[in-house]
């Protein structure tokens, strides 16, 4: 498995810069995932790798070798499409065939590789089918088959589960990682769907407007977001913010919200810019308690089992989200009060950058 | 019927690959032609005594040249009607036939093109006598005092009469013979006396899809009234009162409901067969077919013929004329192939007698004058022409499309789309037009 | 197949169209059943009146005569294969340049398509006199070729190939990209195959435009040996032969019409398949 | 999915090299254009400039002498009555036959989109006669024109009418051949209707029926938009084919009478094989030329801009 280096690589659309100087590395074996929202790059991105797209600046190192001006055949990485992309006219087997015959490859070695291929992904009884004969999860089987007989330096995953119904995508989210697990093969994976992104990866490229937002491990993703975009992206439900009035608390910055609570944050202050901030919490930082400091009004309840969410109107007419235990007695129009977990709040500033708590 | 396709594809079999034996010995020339398709009935016959129609007889002429000759095989290439404008496009792609039939008023036009081959010393060589040429045929062979091509009959304009219905419209005068206008008057008189009597118009005219009623028929009213149109021949001149006289007489016989209407020609040709009408003014060729139709019980049985175009105007007697001839077309031929051509227009000049049962003229003087051609049914009644045939001048050029404007707004003055003066104008203009641009 | 049969309380509206349609349907045949009535009568019988169509003595003799006369079959032969060319041509090269206009760039590509389809606003009859002047200089007329390369210049079937490419998800030519295919081999193993109901149609189109061509085989193939049946069939229908050989007429229409017919019937479920089912999931 | 022991990727390495294609433009894809660009700049592009240049001669077909004669043809064609004639004859024509093209071949594609056998039967009723070649058609139908003995003028007889003389009258000669026509090649719409028609999903007329449409409604609202694309085929492909409208007219009429249906075809024809004039014969084309470019893409540009609306 090879590693997959991105070098100020730059793309234009006409006069429109859709990426503009952006470096990643992908290292040997990980799986990466590419997250945003549609619109943001990411596919083009994906699309530029495989040799797709032309490269209009930068470099692009696949296992060391620069491969921004070979074709897509030459690079050596493996694609899995949004729409499958199956030749619809071919058998299942001349599907998986099609790529190692275009490379000279011995047909006794082609009938293994398939028939090592099928028996991995239980397609075996489909090989002699043509794609339209098959369910979308079959197709779909068979789509992450034709990449896995080729033995990619790399394998590119574009939207592969937004076809699938809930179920089966759930299901083939979690054979995907197996199969990584067991392959350890070096995998980016362009999803706009942050529970795949979560569920999958071992990093995460959180994209927004043709930028890089953050690069990071689910949990830095998820526990430290390096900006509004991706606190506000990656988490269901989204992220609270409020606006706040900043009060120094021995270095620490508490917050100040439009009703007068504070809620007491392990931000250091010192870090902090001047000018307008925003406190970010999570809706599991927020409890429905008693002894709860913050007064607020319930609008609406979303009960999901585990857990219950309530949408709650505060005194200066923000509104928030906040959770409390999967049997709640929390009904619309009470009147409750919240407990905040200020260490786990993050300030954000004008610009939408975010400032955590020390680690 | 699986035995008769069976025979019927042996025999085909068999015939190509006899005639493709044949073939390769002799000089193959190919002789383009209309007169139309008649192999289904004559594709054997050799024996020309035997054909009928201008379609079998030129068939079994072939035919017979075909098994005559010790040299030459003609390979018959049947063309539409007129046919120029295929021989145009064949000529230019370097492709022409041998030998192509051809209107003698069409001879100039390719002539004075270098298009043609000369032919007087090849008939002087050949044993044709040229000075048995009728006049007519002579005159309409020759262009810049030399001859372009092989006549092969002078056909000219009349009435084919249906002495039954003529009788029962009180027709018929005590010989037995038609009782036929002398004047315009006369003409309108009978014509309204046939209809009352019988019910069914005097005329029968082919007045659909072609012009060459509308021109032949104008051409020759004109004659009659003495008008010479093309004094000089790079312009025609319709705007005399004569003109307007004889397409008026037109007008009123299609507005008056004396003739049928709306006939093509193949419509026209049967329903006087049918007995739809008195008069068919048609050509000469169909003598043949209606005396035969007289011999069968119908509407003609016992009760055909024919007679020349009955002089209503007190000019002259002439009529329009043409003559369908055979030309050699210039392309480089082997001494064998012209020598062939020769031999087969000789045939047919051999033969001219037996192409003038047709109905058609002969164009020999030897043959005119007879027996054997006298002997012709009607060949009396119509022996006139040979002498009143009259062709446009051969200086006009472009007669052919001169005669196809003409017809086309002479026609529609008598069906009455347009007025007549305006027709004649316009024919007038668009001819002259023509041969403005006309090399 | 029908999208709205199915749908309850349209069966009486169903019945009267059914009806109506099958009343224009024979009204549509009428023609062909009155040439095939005359085409059983006798020549001579059909001089004197056509009404005596309606009653015998009927005859084959008209159609034995066909085979007596060679000329059909020879110009059967000749449409066959100009039309076979002319087909297999414009599938040639139609196919070969839709692929080009809808995935492989080049510099200029889509001015050059611009130019060709503006090609589709020129008629055949506006270049035919230069046309022949060219052909007539070359000395190629009365050729195969002449006949048949004119109708390969036509600018529609790469019009109706080129959409067709474009309307082929393109991810399926990248996968082949990246499973190392050649741009021949993506054109011709991969995306050719799917564009065979387009080849059907436009095939069908090419065949019946060839074969029912009239105007360049009049004035190009005038040796009688070299004419279309098109050609063929006008030249016997002259004046004289409506007059004299009617019934013989009427018989070779009904003949010359019967081969391509007969093919078409054995296509007919293929062409309508063809026509329709041209989507590609 | 059971255990993954997929052989390390050295095992097999590819025997041949990479010849995949690669994106962006390349000169080499030139060559797919190629064949046909050949053909069509030989035959197409290169004849028109052609005809353009011996519109603007002097020139008789076997006479190397022609001489340059500037808009002299053109300004001649403006003043030939029978042109000027055969172009209102064509228009016409076109304006006769397109609208029936559409309006009958949608009808029967509406009334045969169906896939019982009576349809199919009746499918190839109506196509089948497009099979035939034009001297056949004109043939059958001089059979039925035939003045007195024709099929139509018997049937009008039998009822007690006097027979319309169709190709012989100047009013209706056009009619007759516009008749011929729509009979001879009405299944090539058709054709295209019903493909068209079965690409709509079945859905939406449920759709409608549930929401109580009519037939005419669903056919209004859904019918209609859905083969637009279609539509504007048939129309491009029937003016582009009417206008050039020849074989029928030179067989059954010979543009007569009264040069009534003349198309302009024939007197490019005639003028270039029966008169010789290449000269005036070209420009005849030019005009014939211009005027379905300017037919053509109008039309062409009127429909796109509505299906993007």
């Amino acid at each position: 498995m090879s590693s997959i280096e991105l070098d100020s690589v730059s793309k234009r659309f006409g006069s429109v810069e859709v990426i503009s100087e952006l470096s990643l590395t992908v290292h040997s074996g990980e799986f990466v995932a590419f997250l945003g929202p549609s619109g943001c790059g990411k596919s083009t991105l994906l699309r530029m790798i495989a040799g797709l797209e032309t490269v209009d600046g930068g470099e692009i190192r696949i296992g060391g070798e620069r491969v921004d001006n070979l074709p897509p055949g030459a690079r050596g990485v493996a694609m899995v499409f949004q729409h499958y992309a199956l030749y619809p006219h071919m058998t299942v087997f001349d599907n998986l065939a099609f790529g190692l015959k275009n490379i000279g490859t011995p047909t006794e070695e082609i009938g293994r590789r398939i028939e090592e291929a099928a028996r991995i992904l239980e397609i075996s009884h489909l090989l002699k089918r043509k794609p339209g004969q098959l369910s979308g999860g079959q197709r779909q089987r068979v789509a992450i088959g034709r990449a896995l007989v080729k033995d990619p330096k790399a394998y590119l995953f574009d939207e592969p589960l937004s076809n699938l119904d809930a179920a089966l995508r759930v299901r083939t989210r979690v054979e995907l990682a197996r199969l990584h697990q067991q392959t350890r093969a070096t995998t980016i994976f362009v999803t706009h769907d942050q529970v795949e992104a979560m569920t999958l990866a071992s990093r995460i490229v959180v994209m927004n407007a043709r930028k890089v937002e953050q690069v990071g491990t689910p949990m830095e993703i998820y526990g430290r977001p390096a900006t509004e975009f991706v606190a506000r992206f990656v988490g269901s439900p989204a992220m609270n913010f409020l606006t706040i009035n900043l009060k120094d608390r021995g270095g620490f910055a508490s917050a100040v919200l439009g009703d007068g609570s504070v809620i007491e944050t392990d931000v250091p202050i010192n870090i902090l810019p001047s000018g307008e901030l925003r406190v970010g919490l999570r809706a599991e930082a927020i409890r429905v308690r008693e002894d709860g400091a913050i007064p607020g009004k319930v609008e609406v309840v979303e009960r999901l089992g585990d857990r219950t969410h309530a949408h709650i109107r505060l005194a200066d007419g923000s509104t928030l989200v906040a959770e409390d235990k999967g049997i709640s007695q929390v009904q619309p129009g009470d009147s409750v009060r919240l407990a905040v977990e200020g260490a786990t709040a993050h300030l954000f500033d004008a610009d939408g950058l975010a400032y955590h708590a020390r680690q | 019927m699986r035995k008769l396709t069976t025979a019927l594809l042996a025999s085909l079999v068999v015939t190509a690959g006899a005639s493709a034996a044949l073939a390769a010995d002799k000089t193959e020339i190919s002789v383009a032609r209309f007169f139309g398709a008649c192999e289904a009935d004559y594709g054997t016959v050799t024996d020309v005594t035997k054909a009928n129609g201008e379609c079998g007889i030129i068939t079994a002429l072939i035919n017979k040249f075909n098994a005559d000759s010790k040299t030459t095989v003609v390979k018959p290439e049947i063309v539409e009607w007129p046919g120029y404008d295929q021989l145009t496009a064949r000529i230019r792609s370097g492709e022409p036939p041998v030998i192509s039939v051809m209107h003698e008023a069409v001879i100039s036009d390719y002539s004075s093109r270098g298009l043609l081959e000369p032919l007087d010393d090849d008939f002087a060589k050949a044993g044709v006598d040229v000075n048995d040429m009728t006049d007519a045929a002579r005159q309409g062979v020759t262009k810049d005092g030399k001859i372009y091509a092989m006549p092969f009959d002078t056909h000219t304009w009349l009435w084919h009469i249906n002495m039954n219905l003529f009788k029962q419209a009180g027709l018929v005068d005590s010989a037995g013979k038609p009782i036929l206008p002398k004047s315009t008057d006369e003409l309108m008189k009978q014509a309204q006396q046939f209809k009352e009597k019988t019910g069914k118009p005097y005329f029968i005219s082919t007045l659909a899809n072609e012009t060459a009623f509308y021109t032949r028929t104008f051409d020759t009213l004109l004659y009659q009234q003495n008008v010479d149109f093309f004094a000089d021949p790079n312009k025609v001149n319709f705007s005399s009162p004569e003109a307007k006289n004889a397409l008026q007489l037109l007008a009123d016989i299609f507005s008056k409901d004396l003739t049928t209407k709306n006939q093509d020609y193949a419509a026209s040709v049967s329903s006087f067969a049918a007995g739809e009408g008195g008069v068919f003014i048609c050509g000469t060729w169909l003598i043949d077919t209606y005396d035969q139709e007289a011999k069968k019980s119908g509407a003609l049985a016992n009760g055909y013929a024919v007679t020349a175009f009955p002089q209503i105007y007190p000019g002259s007697p002439r009529v329009w004329a043409d003559g369908h001839s055979w030309v050699l077309l210039k392309q480089d031929l082997t001494d064998a192939q012209r020598a062939s051509a020769i031999e087969f227009m000789k045939f047919l000049w051999d033969n001219n007698y037996e192409w003038s049962r047709t109905g058609h003229l002969p164009i020999r003087k030897s043959i005119i004058n007879s027996d054997q051609f006298k002997n012709l049914p009607h060949r009396g009644d119509i022996a006139s022409l040979a002498v009143n045939g009259t062709a446009l001048p051969s200086a006009v050029k472009r007669q052919f499309s001169i005669q196809e404007i003409e017809g086309e707004e002479v026609g529609s003055a008598m069906r009455g789309d347009k007025p007549v003066d305006q027709a004649l104008t316009d024919a007038e203009s668009r001819i002259n037009e023509l041969l403005a641009n006309a090399k | 197949m029908a999208a709205s049969e199915h749908i309850v309380g349209r069966g009486i509206g169903n019945k009267l169209i059914l009806f109506t349609v099958v009343l224009v349907a024979v009204i549509w045949m009428l023609p062909i059943a009155w040439t095939l009535l005359l085409s059983f009568k006798p020549n001579s019988e059909l001089m004197i009146s056509t009404a005596s169509a309606f009653h015998p003595p009927y005859t084959l003799k008209n159609y034995a005569d066909i085979f007596q006369t060679s000329g059909v079959f020879r110009w059967l032969w000749n449409s066959a294969v100009v039309s076979v060319g002319v087909t297999v041509g414009i599938l040639v090269l139609s196919s070969l340049a839709g692929y080009g206009f809808a995935r492989a760039e080049f510099k200029g590509r889509d001015i050059i398509f611009v130019l060709v389809l503006l090609g589709l606003a020129v008629p055949e009859q506006a270049v035919i006199i230069a046309r022949h002047q060219m052909f007539s200089d070359l000395k190629m007329h009365n050729t195969y070729p002449a006949i048949i390369l004119p109708g390969l210049s036509s600018a529609f079937g790469v019009f109706l190939m080129t959409q067709y490419f474009k309307a082929i998800p393109k991810d399926i030519d990248e996968a082949a990209m990246l499973d190392n295919a050649s741009r021949f081999k993506i054109f011709w193993k991969v995306l050719l195959p799917l564009t065979i109901p387009a080849q059907a149609t436009l095939g069908i189109f090419s065949f019946l435009g060839a074969w029912n061509d009239y105007l360049w085989p009049l004035i190009s193939a005038t040796k009688p040996e070299m004419f279309t049946i098109t050609v063929g069939m006008a030249s016997t229908q002259t004046n004289f032969a409506q007059s004299e050989g009617l019934g013989f007429l009427m018989a070779q229409a009904i003949f010359a019409g019967l081969p391509v017919f007969v093919v078409y019937l054995f296509f007919q479920k293929y062409i309508v398949r063809a026509v329709a089912g041209a989507a590609i999931s | 999915m059971t255990d993954v022991t997929l052989s390390p990727g050295k095992a097999v390495a590819a025997v041949k090299r990479p010849t995949g294609a690669s994106i962006g433009p390349r000169w080499s894809n030139a060559l797919f254009v190629a064949p046909y660009l050949v053909f069509y700049v030989v035959l197409l592009v290169y004849p028109l400039f052609k005809g353009i240049w011996m519109s603007m001669l002097q020139s008789d077909m076997f006479d190397n002498t022609s001489k340059y004669a500037g808009m002299a043809n053109y300004h001649r064609l403006f003043n030939d009555k029978i042109f000027i004639g055969t172009v209102w004859n064509t228009v016409w024509f076109v304006v006769m036959t397109v609208p029936v093209f559409v309006a009958i071949g949608l009808l029967l594609a509406l009334a045969l989109n169906s896939s019982d056998r009576t349809a199919a039967v009746l499918r190839a009723i109506f196509f089948g006669t497009s099979v035939l070649s034009v001297t056949i058609v004109t043939i059958i139908w001089k059979m039925m024109y035939m003045p007195g003995n024709g099929a139509i003028a018997s049937i009008f007889k039998l009822l007690g009418l006097e027979p319309v003389a169709f190709v012989t009258s100047s009013s209706l000669a056009l009619v007759a051949i516009a008749i011929c026509t729509i009979w001879w090649i009405i299944g090539l719409p058709m054709m295209l209707f019903l493909a068209a028609l079965q690409q709509i999903p079945g859905e939406l007329y449920e759709a409608a029926a549930l929401d109580n449409a009519s037939r005419w409604r669903s056919f209004w609202s859904i019918t209609l938009p859905s083969i637009r694309r279609t539509m504007l085929v048939v129309v491009i492909y029937e003016i582009v084919a009417q206008f050039q409208l020849f074989g029928q007219a030179q067989l059954l009429t010979q543009g007569g009478p009264n040069n009534a249906s003349r198309p302009i075809v024939l007197f490019i024809y005639e003028q270039g094989f029966r008169s010789w004039n290449l000269g005036y014969a070209a420009a005849a084309s030019e005009i014939l030329f211009l005027i379905m470019a300017v037919a053509a893409l109008a039309q062409f540009f009127v429909s796109r801009k509505r299906v993007e609306e």
